[in-house]
């Protein structure tokens, strides 16, 4: 029952697949388009490395520069690029605690970012988040939520309020292989597939919750569960761009058309530990992951298609990279050059109310000590 | 003014907000067609539509979870819980989005949501449908927590709860739906966060809410009658936001204090009055704060040993009287 | 989608389907343990409405005699009858609050069932459980239990203790067609298929829960589910306590040969509301209620069939009947006559320690005022 | 006499019990092959095998329920949570089903189960996995609440938690896990429900339990060195069952109490301990009880700040010197 993508791979580096390539969906995009799709995965890679080195070295006095967790997204980055970018004005995203690539597809800005790792108040969630909680509500992206599982009620909710206030628009739940055992996924998806509520439940199946394989958490198939709630369900490699794009589209139209969910299993592979702290070879071999790099990298794969389609150069390719290196240096340095919170800042962003005293209603004490 | 039951008087209430404001909904289980467990959303369904009040399968943590996510667009939901009880298996939605989303956010999101429904002992249910986790509930940051003994109550603060931008756990009481009592018929709003004296006294002060209020009030003309002995009763009605001020001008007038609670005892609402009370009035006290709680243990079954688990006047005038000893 | 029974039954009364007597489950059935299995849904169902009756009415003070819910089986009575027959010695049984039915056909002795609704102290439970919380784990019977799917999870427990002790055995968790939908049973399939735990989850599907059709509670088909956990999965009518038999032994042997987890789904109908206070006539008609009743009783199936096969007379079953009411009657009259608990008893039964004083180790207080 | 980490102590509590009990299995996520998301369980699969030691899916309830189930059997299971805070998804299981199985069974069924894990916050985790439940497990008759603070501690309450036939919950710290600290080489064990003092002084009590233990004693320390003054430090290591009796002596030698609690104010264990002192000793308290907790909020993810928000020896030792004022 392993799902061991090493024992898949294939020896040499792949391209897109053509038919995937050919999807109205791709075939529609602009060569500044499929540029700007490629420049996101390789500043997610950038960013997410330059947090990798943040974490692991010091600050100017001698401590941590990020604290608690850090769970990157490296290896996975074709998928939070792929689906984000199909998103329109009534699209919402809503994820786990390995955000950080669904912010920066969403369009949040990388400065802000490694400033909320850094826990200062210039930070996405003012330092109080952290790495696992990224938000940006203005563009449609709900967190970065730490509880496995737990987002994905709140992404039905979102679904629901699409459709409540009438739009035509959808909601994306990601969620990891193991997040699929968690009881409140399964009534996520009851509720949207009993209401018609315009979900759409992303399985980024890495093959591994933190040190346990697919096989050893998970009984049956992921994405075939879907039909025991009469729900439409897909399964596509994840480092192919292409591909990805091309699945979620089928699948958001009929959500925004239909108002119909379904779960699309996208299957992946990270690179990094579970999170920074964690090591690597307990559970899987250095082959593994090296195979998976080697031929399947989101990256590479997509560089070789767009170098075959003539959209890209090896030269611009560097180009962009060398911008992104450069723009998660620059988020480096804002985070570090950035103040942390005030102890007073501790009771600030609690309530509503206590935020905006003027038009509190309330009385008595919020707080206590 | 009219006579309106406890159960009609929330019920009026979710219906003016309904009317008010299109955003807000009702859901949860049996609350449209079977029209409510305990009758609450009587003919909601009939006058709303479908759209805006919703039955909802047995799935407390997707359905709350989902309120939760629409309450961050903007939608503003009212959900019920057949009984709180049943919280547990919505704690981690009610905890880790509720109440930390706006936090963990930096203060960009919002979560306009309401959570009602009854939270008592006293109907033979048993030790898994007899919580009242108003202490649970509230010693988490983030939430607001009302819990109303009057109709007149039930009513005003529903609604100001339902406009309230924070979440809101409203917890009734099934004891109570079918009491009476006099409610304006003209709109009006109750502040969360505000105590109300129900009845004035100077030899010791009771604090409580809930249930308990009516309770306490029956053992205060007890003692008054029987004893000569005159008690203030102080309904928190809101445990938090907390009125911390009414009780505390309470107890430098009378100098004693009794908290009843229709709680177990360990950390209880009880226990962080006594700390608070004692902590900013120390030396106007002239003896111990007493409490007095549901016995405790898991709820038991037996209908006449659970009334004598909770509290009840009997209780509460004993307690009173040993106070005062 | 709606499973209303009154669209499939036919207008007369039904005898056993042939082909499950034959099992040989069934076949292997002497005449005494068949009639053994008429009389114990016989007994259910005077118990049932004895205690309707009490529920109703009022004690000797003018007071209740039963307190809170009493949730019926009245129309289930083959499901609970026909599993437990099949119960060996590590056979173990746990359901939801609508336990009677159940706890009868463990063996539980009615009088101390109907002492507890009575909240008496000579109940199975003290009367601390009441109506909802029969148990028996000497018969292992573990409950009756209130919250909502809460005892499934608990059901996959009682199979590995089973598998863990190493004994050839299993655990039957029953559930209503409305607690499919709670979190914590997806958990338990899951975990169950995972480690391959003995355990069969029955789905007694009575068309509602609450005043909830089945349709607008769950999206797909109930047992189906657990295709997406790679289990094992039947479906099988309910008021034919033959069919009942066939499809669980098969079920069961594996389980008890193979430590193979199933789901079973057992459609039956309900007589009496959702609880003694509820009425019916919002959500269902009179008419469906009748249609079932006049065709599909299992009591009346089930002696339909006997008297064809010769076991039974209407004059034998006639008697069988009689003694089931005076047992329920006596029921009644125990409970009336026993004592209920004292207040002190309130604080008994909490901890095995202070109940056990001579053994406890722990120090400091156990009880808070 | 060795010296253990408070990590090591745990496992070898493990260890020896998985030893002597054929009957006792740990389970939970990653505690076999990957050796425990804290390397608690390092070794024990190895040692133990699969049977004994098993990895579990990221389905609290339905292992925590299945861990239940199984103890009502005679297993005798010790679950660990990756980190007590997702206690929320199986709140149910713990409430409804381990708490009141017993009493709703009138006392037919027990249930040995232990729940272990992490429970603190100081690591930059946020808010979603920094709770410290133990006020909210307390407040359920039926269950047991130890929150040991050294490697000593650790291994003779996990070893007695593990003996016990009622369920209890130990909490543990992961800030303390790399903290070492003297353990026995012989067998011992320690009883749940038993304070210790961990320091003796005559000005001031400090109640406190877990890793506020570790601070009040540096606190202690500087408030000796640089004011002079003497302070006791109670550890009380379990929660419930709860040694008032020893807290009480201390009062009456010192007077005066501030309770220490790595928790959130409203309704802490400080509150309940403030409740019990005032109502046994109300004559011996020369000035309120003071409290020292987290900062009231969710727990802030900036590692700077959040050591300010929790307790630390300079908040501890300026709510000592605010209370002798
Ligand atoms: C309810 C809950 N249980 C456990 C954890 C600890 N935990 C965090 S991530 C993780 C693994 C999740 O794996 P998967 O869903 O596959 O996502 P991935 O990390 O591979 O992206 C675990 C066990 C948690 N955060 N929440
Ligand atoms: C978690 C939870 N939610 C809600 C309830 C209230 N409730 C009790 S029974 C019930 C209906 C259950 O229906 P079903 O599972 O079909 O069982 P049936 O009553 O038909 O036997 C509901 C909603 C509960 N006890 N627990
Ligand atoms: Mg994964
Ligand atoms: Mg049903």
């Amino acid at each position: 029952m392993s799902k061991k993508p090493s024992a898949t791979i294939e020896q040499k580096p792949t391209a897109s697949n053509t038919s995937h390539g050919q999807a109205p969906v791709n075939a529609a995009l602009t060569p500044a388009q499929k540029i700007e799709l490629f420049s996101q995965m390789v500043r997610i890679r950038r960013f997410e490395e330059r947090s990798h080195r943040a974490y692991t070295g010091k600050n100017a006095a001698g401590g941590a520069n990020i604290g608690g967790f850090l769970h990157l997204y490296n290896g996975q980055e074709a998928i939070a690029v792929g689906c984000c970018s199909l998103m329109g004005k009534h699209d919402h995203v809503i994820t786990a605690y390995r955000d950080h690539g669904h912010a920066i597809a969403v369009g949040m800005d990388t400065k802000a970012l490694m400033a909320e790792l850094y826990g200062k108040v210039t930070g996405c969630s003012k330092g109080k988040g952290g790495s696992m909680h990224f938000f940006s509500p203005e563009r449609n992206y709900w967190g970065g939520h730490g509880i496995v599982g737990g987002q994905i009620p709140l992404g039905v909710g979102l679904a629901y309020g699409v459709k409540y206030k009438g739009h035509k628009g959808s909601a994306m739940a990601f969620m990891g292989d193991g997040a699929v055992n968690q009881g409140a996924v399964h009534e996520a998806y009851n509720l949207a597939a009993l209401w018609n509520l315009p979900c759409i439940f992303v399985i980024e199946n890495n093959g591994y919750s933190m040190g346990t394989s697919q096989a050893r958490s998970s009984a049956g198939e992921l994405a075939k569960r879907a039909e025991g709630y009469g729900m439409a369900w897909g399964v596509c490699e994840g480092h192919d761009v292409y591909e990805v794009r091309a699945t979620m589209d089928k699948f958001l139209k009929i959500a925004r058309e239909e108002c119909k969910p379904a779960v699309v299993e996208i299957r992946t592979y990270r690179y990094r530990g579970h999170s920074v702290a964690d090591p690597d070879n307990t559970y899987r071999t250095k082959t593994e992951i090296e195979d998976y790099r080697r031929t399947k990298d989101p990256i590479q794969v997509f560089q070789t298609t767009l170098i075959a389609e003539g959209v890209l150069t090896a030269e611009s390719a560097e180009k962009i990279d060398e911008a992104a290196r450069a723009e998660a240096e620059a988020a480096a340095d804002f985070a570090d050059a950035s103040p942390y919170p005030t102890p007073d800042d501790i009771q600030k962003d609690v309530y509503w109310e206590s935020d905006n005293p003027d038009q509190r209603t309330s009385q008595g004490r919020l707080f206590f000590n | 003014m009219s006579q309106l039951t406890y159960r009609e008087a929330v019920r009026h209430a979710l219906a003016e907000e309904l009317t008010r404001d299109p955003n807000v909904v009702v859901m949860g289980e049996e609350v449209g067609q079977f029209q409510g467990a305990y009758k609450v959303t009587q003919g909601l369904l009939e006058k709303f539509g479908p759209k805006r009040v919703a039955d909802t399968p047995i799935s407390e943590a997707g359905f709350i979870g989902m309120g939760i996510g629409a309450s961050m667009l903007g939608v503003r939901p009212v959900m019920e819980l057949m009984f709180w009880s049943f919280y547990s298996v919505a704690f981690d939605q009610i905890l880790n989005n509720a109440a930390n989303v706006r936090y963990m956010s930096g203060g960009q999101i919002n979560c306009p949501i309401v959570i009602r429904g009854p939270a008592n002992g006293g109907t033979n249910v048993g030790a898994t449908h007899s919580h009242t986790p108003e202490n649970i509930l509230a010693a988490h940051p983030g939430v607001k927590v009302v819990v109303p003994a009057t109709p007149y109550d039930a009513k005003g603060l529903l609604k100001s709860a339902i406009r309230d931008n924070d979440p809101v756990f409203f917890l009734e009481n099934t004891v109570l739906y079918g009491e009476k009592g006099e409610v304006p018929d003209e709109e009006y709003l109750i502040p969360l966060g505000k105590a109300d004296v129900k009845r004035e006294g100077k030899d010791l002060t009771i604090v409580t809410y809930g249930r308990p209020v009516i309770q306490s009030l029956v053992a205060a003309e007890l003692l008054a009658k029987e004893h000569d002995i005159s008690v203030e009763v102080v309904d928190l009605r809101t445990i938090r936001p907390l009125d911390i001020d009414t009780v505390l001008a309470s107890v430098r007038k009378t100098h004693r204090v009794l908290v009843v609670e229709e709680q177990k005892p360990f950390c209880g609402v009880g226990a962080q009055l006594t700390y608070m009370i004692q902590s900013e009035a120390f030396d106007d006290l002239d003896a111990p704060i007493g409490r007095l709680c549901t016995i405790d243990a898991p709820a038991i079954y037996s209908p006449p040993v659970e009334a004598e688990q909770l509290p009840n006047p009997q209780r509460i005038l004993k307690a009173a009287l040993a106070l005062l000893d």
